[in-house]
């Protein structure tokens, strides 16, 4: 009963931040805290909420039962497992919100972000507590229209349009594929509602399984952004406001995860092992292209968007192992797998969402997206400086931060696969834990260069040279995901076993780890243990002593000096290496996907050895956008072209018209009129 | 009852043009069009309670169906009547029109709405008349601006639908001859009850004929590919408010004439060739509305053809059938009244904003005119069919529906097209509602009337996205019965 | 009964006559004769509607039958004409098919609409003549329309159209119901007025009655 | 506790007192075989002592970054040679992370280094850290295959684990599959130490150093560290080769004290083969062209894989 009031309670809190954000909009300070802060509160309830039910029985509410639409609402461990992502991102965004949106204030309509914001958020509470298909499709396709009216927020630049315009026309196509894997299951059950889709997908036949599955992969894998469905993730998220894209990278798209995992798992019980196969696959491919991407992007927001991909693509693979696992009858496998998943799904959420925040940050002191233009800011911006390099040594995965716990456990579930005994699974298995590996390299290369080429050495250009610290919210907002970012990596002991639960929910097996002394966790039969906080614990006895040596041996003298440059002096930033350089060797290794165009152009003064000015420019092609759509949307282009001509504006040829499809019929009519 | 329901437009029509002022006229029509949505709904509520009704030696007859269309008739009437006011106001303050041209607006206006009246709640073969009429009035509202283009478009057509309209006497007289070889020399033979009993009994290959003239006649009224091909001009040359009731409501009563027959021909016939009928044509209207929409450069047009395509949709579910199949069609008559209404409300604003109607020449309408261009928003993402708005409701009803009865291959079809056109269609309505408006447009909506207008529409399409009243929907049950 | 009042010999002639009236519309050049053949078709059709009247003794067919002579052979042909003088529009049609060609295909539409309605056999050899013929009228009708530019000569297919459609109805069923005919002729009536008055419109604002030049609105 | 505690301190002596030597040892052999005489083996600990008695000076352009990263790196790696067994298999902090952890404890100390790089703001700097990273990325793909290879002969990531059951195995350990992951992961080996033919550590050309054009800012005692935390690096890269691939004679928990001694003695033998062999490696080969690496780590790739799916042939499928 008590979840009744909470639930609705949560519903209410963000609805009357929206309206409050209407009322207000003329006030734009008050408006900006009296959304972002209600919301804020209703997160707070939110975790309250799911904490309850994960640690209690399943919700389910039933509305207006009697209309044509059915409202009810089903929340069950997983799902309210991504309502705690949900609301806990939220939290922290929110309060960050409240400084960011200073930026706009005076230029932009407040009122209109904080009432989209609220509602946005409330959509993806109700997808991921949505009980039937129709009332499914209805916040879903809202969740997506929300998220394109804050994608467009800043409408008037040209490319915040066309990346608005992909964005929806893309999770459209999503959508559609949806429908269609519903309509399957509809086909079978004759109902809308999720219960009776298990027991339609125990009775389906292989045919209809499958082609349920891949509909539901491709929809939902559009909004997650599996390659190849990815492209309009590089658009979107950089053109939305920061603290807009922190929440869509964070959770919008980890909310197709759980629809994944929800058909797969609980409507098709995941009876196909080829299915998992499919997963892990384009998982891993995810994985890889999203990471080579993101390492030679300059654009610190898009960077981080591919990084999305890139992550979601190691979530698929922990669940595409665990799918494997479960249809050859290892539930206890399929378990710490999908632990691994869900757990690099909580983290990524977190450290993702730092990082969108620090980039907003970055964007809110410098007004540059561009990382050739920052360089720096450690002193100009110290506080958001180490915040960010939490995030950073999270994403890179070091221990004792949260990602290195998360791709250790899908590295493990991996390895774990030679229990399969079946040659051809362990191979598939092996092969993706070996690009999963160059993955985790190229994301530490990636996010070195972005803190490297970012924060260090000397400004790169006058925004840099002008930054400033960024104000209080929005560091509080940082600093509340910097500290989980900590924890979760080093108190692993704690937050898996509450994801065992929720595995267990739908693998159907609890025990998968055990716990020893000195906060350690073991994987049984296979020695395997892993203690993130001893780790952290000896890296810094051995820091401490190490210091208070160097200290001893006279450690006040420390002349200071220019740089070393060959003898000549280098302190401009003119000498410093670009971000372009630094990821340059990666760009030749790869230089078939990236199909690099490079364009230099020098103009010389009096003499040709003497160059006045030297302009260097170098792109890469993103290859899936070029060979995969854009030929199916010219094509569709073309044909519509020939097809105008039928419009000739003569009234004879309309009347023709009418003229041959009478006759038409008639033959229709003759023939017997069976078509 | 039904007399004073199709009375009172008339009596407006006639006062209208003996007023003096403007003033007294748009109070008389707003008067009227009200009386006329009171009466309306009143019926509607009669023949709900009591069921069917019929008058004047069984010329004028009223069930759930023709209660339905006369719904959609009233209340669609009523809020352009609303909103003409304040268009047509916004066109004699700048001097567009004249005093008198605008009574003749008025007049015009009552009588379309009294013949389409009529087409609800006149008996079989009153219909054809009905139909017909309403032709010749709209013409005349068509050529309101007396332009070369509204020429143009009134000619063609006059000239195209009339000429349907007689291959749907055609098919009208052939159904009379076959319910005359069953039931005799009666006038029984003209109802749509009598014949709906007989119906089993008819002729099939007179049927077959009779369903094929009736298809293409009526079927060119309600703007099925390929003989839509008056729409675009006739909407986009009428006065915008006409141009809502063409399109929200003139094309649904051709659809009401279809389907009646539908229910006819279907029971002697047997479901499948006219299912599969409408399933071709609905998917032709559909796949021949997409490269239009795609490469559409006048928003009048682009509505138009999105018109084509909800005509489309709405054959396709009554040709997939059962239950669901014909109960989405009858719902998407009534949402897409609405939404496409709301649609040519705002795009109206806009016309009288920029005064062009080509899409390249528009932009930032969210920043001039901050609520017309929400609306437009609103209205472009129900009208393309997503949710939460009523069309999404509808359609997806009718695609379960071509799953239910395994019409597979046309039901991806369909979701196929309508993606496309939800691409195209948006692709020019983000070019219109964002970025910065166009210089020399005066910021401000255009009056309280439209917006006005525009709040009842605004409120149906989401209501009903959201929740559908249990009355409503035993009411289209009761309608679906009617059909089936 | 329709085959014994179909059958007989004097409807065979009128039907024949009234095809024959057709194909001097296909066939004339001249705006008048064109209109004078309609009036002659409408006339012989009033004498259907006669005949059928007087072969099974029903009154109401009669006032049909008047109301066609009225209407049709007499009001129409004299507002077509009033129409042709006041624009003083040239009396040649242009057409985009060649006399000879549109009698031939007037004829072939003819020999179609015969087999049509014979391999739908609705009804018995005799009286589908009739429903042949009126097939045959609608389909020539439409193919005037298409192929001629004046928009007085579209008007014209439509009328023609009608035509069919009447005696179509008058050979399956001996008309309809008095109130239902009514309402057609009273249809018909505003039909031809409303396009009388967008023809004179067009004139006013093209020159020119010439619908070919209607192309401005695509897209 | 107590004694865990000793043995802890006793592996931490143990390898800091062993890594310059073997450095040393490395150099000596490559000046034999390039019949050069080269400096005394003890070299590398004058230099040490030398360079922590000087001041270090430092670039005027650096954040807090610049100093905390050579402790931070130097810990990363002291915490990884407590994960790796040396001459014992019993590890007292064994528990708290397995191979892949010892991997991602690495990773750590190259990405603090890296960034130190890029802190003064000169492009050898940047050079250097990309290379680096650049190296790095394409080791770890072979370096996780062979891992696993390891690890299905066991079924288990835990070192101890691993040099204990192939300890036990005996000469059965030598199996093909076991070799073939040796020469990838000596080949990763090279790289990750940073030799020819991949880095060259005694160059002084600023456009061909990796490793060395990274620290080329650090000077006095950092440098000290650094090359401290090098010269660590290498030796327990060394030791994990020798205690996975070639066990035998590493004691086993609660031996005795003269057990222990000799298997030190065996322990020391082995790197010191092992650090020969990578200096006749060394001299025999020229160094590569940067971007031909990925040729070379291709080949151990190739290596590692073969060596899995010939374990997954003979013994899982």
């Amino acid at each position: 009963m008590s979840a009744n009031y909470l639930f609705f309670g949560i519903i209410a809190f963000y609805l009357i931040g929206a309206a409050s954000a209407i009322i207000l909009n003329k006030k734009d300070r008050l408006c900006s805290y009296a959304s972002f802060l209600i919301a804020a509160l209703a997160a707070l309830l939110g975790i309250i909420f799911s904490i309850l039910v994960i640690f209690g029985d399943t919700f389910s509410y039933e509305l207006s039962s009697g209309s044509y639409l059915k409202f009810g609402f089903f929340v069950d461990k997983l799902s309210a497992f991504f309502i705690l992502v949900i609301s806990i991102s939220v939290f922290a965004v929110s309060i960050y919100s409240t400084g960011y949106v200073r930026e706009y204030f005076g230029k932009k309509n407040i009122g209109y972000l904080g009432f989209l914001y609220n509602i946005f958020i409330i959509s993806m509470i109700l997808v991921a507590s949505a009980d039937n298909a129709v009332m499914f499709l209805i916040v879903w396709e809202l969740m997506s229209v929300v998220s394109y009216f804050l994608v467009v927020y800043e409408h008037e630049k040209p490319e915040t349009r066309k990346a608005g315009f992909i964005y929806i026309v893309m999770t459209h196509i999503g959508t559609g594929f949806i429908m269609m894997s519903f309509l399957v299951f509809i086909g079978t059950s004759a109902s809308f509602s999720f219960g009776t889709f298990a027991e339609a997908g125990k009775t389906m036949t292989p045919l209809l399984k499958d082609i349920a599955f891949i509909f539901a992969l491709i929809g939902f894998g559009t909004k997650a952004g599996i390659v190849p469905m990815h492209i309009w993730l590089p658009y979107a998220h950089p053109e939305a406001p920061s603290n807009v894209s922190a929440l869509m990278s964070g959770v919008m798209i980890k909310i197709a995860i759980f629809m994944l995992i929800r058909v797969f798992f609980d409507f098709l019980g995941a009876s196909q092992a080829w299915w998992g196969y499919v997963v892990l696959t384009l998982g891993t491919i995810s994985a890889i292209l999203g990471i080579l991407y993101a390492v030679v992007e300059s654009d610190i927001k898009r960077m981080l968007a591919f990084s999305s991909i890139e992550n979601i693509g190691i979530i698929l693979i922990g669940i595409g192992a665990s799918m494997i696992f479960f249809a050859s009858g290892k539930p206890v496998l399929a378990s710490i797998a999908a632990i691994a998943a869900l757990y690099h799904l909580l983290n990524h959420s977190i450290f993702k969402g730092l990082l969108f925040m620090g980039a907003g940050s970055i964007l809110y002191s410098t007004h540059t997206k561009n990382i050739e233009d920052l360089g720096g800011l450690i002193k100009k911006m110290p506080k958001s400086a180490i915040l960010i390099l939490i995030g950073v040594l999270s994403i890179a995965a070091l221990p004792p931060f949260s990602g290195f716990i998360s791709e250790w456990l899908t590295f493990q579930s991996l390895l774990l696969g030679f229990n399969l005994n079946e040659t051809f699974p362990m191979i598939i298995l092996f092969i993706s834990a070996a690009v999963l590996a160059l993955t985790g390299a190229l994301a530490a290369f990636c996010f070195l260069k972005f803190f490297g080429i970012g924060f260090l050495a000397l400004p790169r250009s006058q925004h840099a040279e002008h930054a400033k610290e960024a104000n209080t919210p929005m560091l509080i907002g940082m600093g509340i995901f910097a500290s989980l970012s900590i924890l979760l990596g080093i108190l692993p002991f704690y937050v898996l076993p509450v994801l065992a639960r929720i595995a267990a929910s739908f693998t159907g097996n609890l025990d998968s780890f055990t716990f020893a002394s000195f906060a350690t966790f073991l994987i049984p039969s296979s020695m395997i243990s892993l203690s993130t906080p001893a780790i952290l614990a000896i890296i810094i006895i051995f820091m401490l002593i190490l210091s208070v040596i160097l200290f001893l041996i006279n450690g006040k003298k420390q002349p200071v000096y220019e740089t070393w440059g060959c003898g000549q002096p280098v302190s401009t930033s003119r000498n410093e290496y670009t971000a372009t350089a630094f990821s340059k060797p990666v760009q030749v290794w790869f230089k078939n996907l990236y199909r690099p165009a490079r364009e230099t152009e020098a103009t010389y003064s009096t003499s040709p050895y003497l160059k006045e000015s030297f302009k260097f420019e170098s792109k890469i092609e993103q290859v899936i956008e070029r060979y995969l759509y854009e030929p199916v949307v010219d094509f569709v282009i073309t044909r519509s072209r020939k097809l105008l001509i039928i419009r000739t504006g003569s009234i004879h040829t309309y009347l023709g018209y009418i003229f041959g499809t009478l006759v038409i019929l008639f033959m229709f009519v003759i023939a017997g009129g069976s078509s | 009852m039904i007399e004073y329901l199709l009375l009172t437009p008339i009596i407006t029509g006639i006062l209208c043009y003996f007023t003096r002022s403007r003033k007294q006229v748009e109070t008389i029509s707003i008067l009227g069009s009200t009386i006329t949505l009171i009466l309306g709904l009143s019926l509607v509520l009669d023949v709900y309670r009591n069921g069917i009704i019929v008058t004047w030696q069984n010329a004028l007859f009223a069930d759930a169906f023709s209660a339905y269309i006369v719904l959609i008739v009233s209340i669609i009437s009523f809020v352009s009547s609303v909103y003409s006011i304040g268009y047509m106001g916004y066109e004699i303050d700048h001097n567009v029109i004249d005093l008198k041209r605008l009574k003749m607006y008025f007049v015009l206006f009552h009588f379309f709405v009294f013949t389409m009246l009529l087409v609800g709640v006149t008996n079989n073969l009153g219909l054809w008349i009905a139909i017909e009429m309403t032709t010749l009035v709209s013409a005349l509202l068509i050529i309101f601006y007396s332009n070369k283009a509204s020429v143009e478009a009134a000619w063609k057509y006059v000239i195209i639908s009339t000429v349907g309209i007689t291959f749907a006497l055609f098919g009208t007289i052939l159904t009379y001859y076959a319910a005359v070889k069953i039931l005799g020399e009666t006038g029984d033979a003209l109802n749509w009850t009598s014949l709906i009993a007989v119906a089993g009994q008819f002729d099939p290959m007179i049927m077959k004929l009779a369903f094929i003239f009736i298809l293409i006649g009526y079927g060119t009224k309600a703007g099925l590919a390929p003989m839509h091909t008056w729409l675009p001009d006739a909407y986009s040359e009428s006065p915008t408010p006409v141009g809502a009731l063409l399109s929200g409501t003139l094309v649904n009563c051709a659809m009401y004439g279809i389907i009646r027959f539908y229910s006819i021909a279907t029971k002697s016939t047997g479901p499948e060739f006219t299912s599969n009928l409408l399933i071709i044509f609905g998917l032709m209207s559909l796949g021949i509305a997409v490269p239009f929409i795609i490469l559409q450069e006048d928003y009048k047009r682009l509505l138009a053809y999105s018109s084509v395509e909800h005509m489309g949709i709405i054959a396709l579910g009554v040709g997939f059938g059962g239950v669901y199949g014909i109960f989405g069609a009858i719902l998407h008559m009534f949402n897409h009244a609405m939404t496409k209404s709301l649609m040519f409300f705002s795009v109206g604003n806009v016309l009288l904003k920029h005064g062009t109607k080509e899409i390249d020449k528009v932009s930032g309408i969210v920043k001039t005119m901050p609520v017309t261009g929400a609306i437009l928003l609103i209205g472009g993402l129900a009208i393309t069919g997503s949710p939460p708005f009523g069309i999404f409701i509808s359609e997806f009803t009718i695609l379960s529906a071509g799953f239910l009865q395994g019409h597979i291959i046309a039901s991806v079809l369909f979701l196929l097209f309508i993606i496309m056109i939800f691409a195209g269609f948006f692709y020019n309505l983000s070019k219109m509602t964002f970025g910065n408006p166009k210089p020399g447009v005066t910021p401000g909506e255009v009056s309280r009337w439209t917006l006005a207008s525009m709040m009842i529409l605004v409120v149906f399409v989401i209501i009903l996205g959201v929740y559908i009243p249990q009355d409503f929907i035993e009411m289209i049950h009761k309608v679906v019965k009617v059909v089936m | 009964m329709a085959e014994i009042v179909f059958g007989s010999n004097t409807m065979q002639l009128l039907i024949a006559l009234i095809l024959v009236s057709t194909f001097m519309i296909l066939g004339s050049t001249r705006l008048y004769s064109c209109v004078r053949a309609f009036g002659i078709q409408s006339f012989l059709l009033a004498c259907v509607a006669g005949t059928v009247a007087y072969s099974t003794g029903k009154d109401e067919i009669y006032i049909i039958a008047i109301l066609t002579l009225l209407f049709k052979s007499i009001l129409i042909p004299y507002f077509l004409i009033y129409i042709i003088r006041e624009i003083k529009v040239k009396r040649e049609i242009d057409l985009y098919v060649k006399i000879s060609p549109s009698l031939i295909i007037g004829g072939v539409l003819v020999v179609i609409s015969y087999y049509l309605i014979r391999s739908i056999n609705v009804i018995s050899e005799l009286s589908s003549f009739a429903l042949s013929a009126s097939m045959s009228l609608v389909s020539i009708g439409l193919f005037i329309m298409i192929s001629r530019k004046k928009a007085i000569m579209q008007m014209l297919g439509i009328l023609i159209m009608e035509n069919g459609l009447f005696l179509g109805a008058i050979s399956l069923t001996y008309g309809m119901p008095l109130l239902v005919e009514l309402g057609i002729f009273f249809d018909v009536l505003i039909a031809v007025l409303i396009m009388g008055i967008l023809i004179f419109r067009i004139n006013k604002t093209f020159e020119s009655v010439d619908t070919s030049i209607l192309k401005n609105l695509i897209g | 506790m107590i004694p865990a505690l000793m043995s802890a301190i006793l592996q931490i002596i143990i390898i800091l007192a062993l890594s310059p030597l073997l450095s040393g040892i490395t150099k000596k052999a490559k000046a034999f075989f390039q019949i050069r005489k080269g400096p005394s083996i003890f070299q590398p600990y004058y230099d040490i002592a030398k360079l922590l008695r000087k001041d270090s000076v430092v670039s005027q352009n650096v954040s807090w970054i610049f100093h905390a990263a050579p402790i931070i790196s130097f810990a990363a790696v002291m915490t990884a040679g407590l994960l790796i067994p040396i001459y014992i298999t019993s590890l007292p902090l064994g528990f708290a992370g397995d191979l892949i952890a010892v991997v991602y404890l690495f990773a750590l100390a190259r990405f603090f280094t890296a960034l130190a790089s890029l802190d003064a703001g000169s492009s050898f700097g940047g050079m250097g850290g990309s290379r680096e990273m650049f190296v790095a990325a394409m080791v770890e793909p072979a370096l996780m295959l062979s891992i696993f290879a390891v690890a299905l002969n066991v079924g288990s990531t835990n070192l101890s684990y691993i040099s204990q059951t192939l300890s036990g195995m005996g000469l059965d350990a030598l199996s093909p599959y076991q070799i073939l992951a040796f020469v990838a992961l000596f080949i990763i080996a090279i790289a990750e130490t940073g030799r020819i033919p991949v880095d060259n550590p005694s160059t002084h050309l600023e456009l061909t150093m990796i490793h060395e054009a990274m620290i080329l800012e650090y000077s006095g005692k950092q440098l000290a560290i650094v090359e401290l935390g090098a010269m660590t690096k290498q030796l327990l890269v060394f030791s994990l080769i020798a205690n996975i691939f070639f066990p035998w004679g590493i004691a086993s928990a609660g031996a005795g004290i003269a057990a222990l001694a000799f298997a030190l003695v065996v322990y020391i033998l082995k790197i010191v083969i092992i650090g020969l062999t990578m200096a006749a490696v060394e001299t025999s080969t020229a160094k590569w062209r940067l971007f031909r690496l990925p040729d070379l780590l291709s080949i151990s790739l190739m290596f590692s894989f073969l060596a899995l799916v010939s374990f997954i042939i003979v013994k899982g499928g």
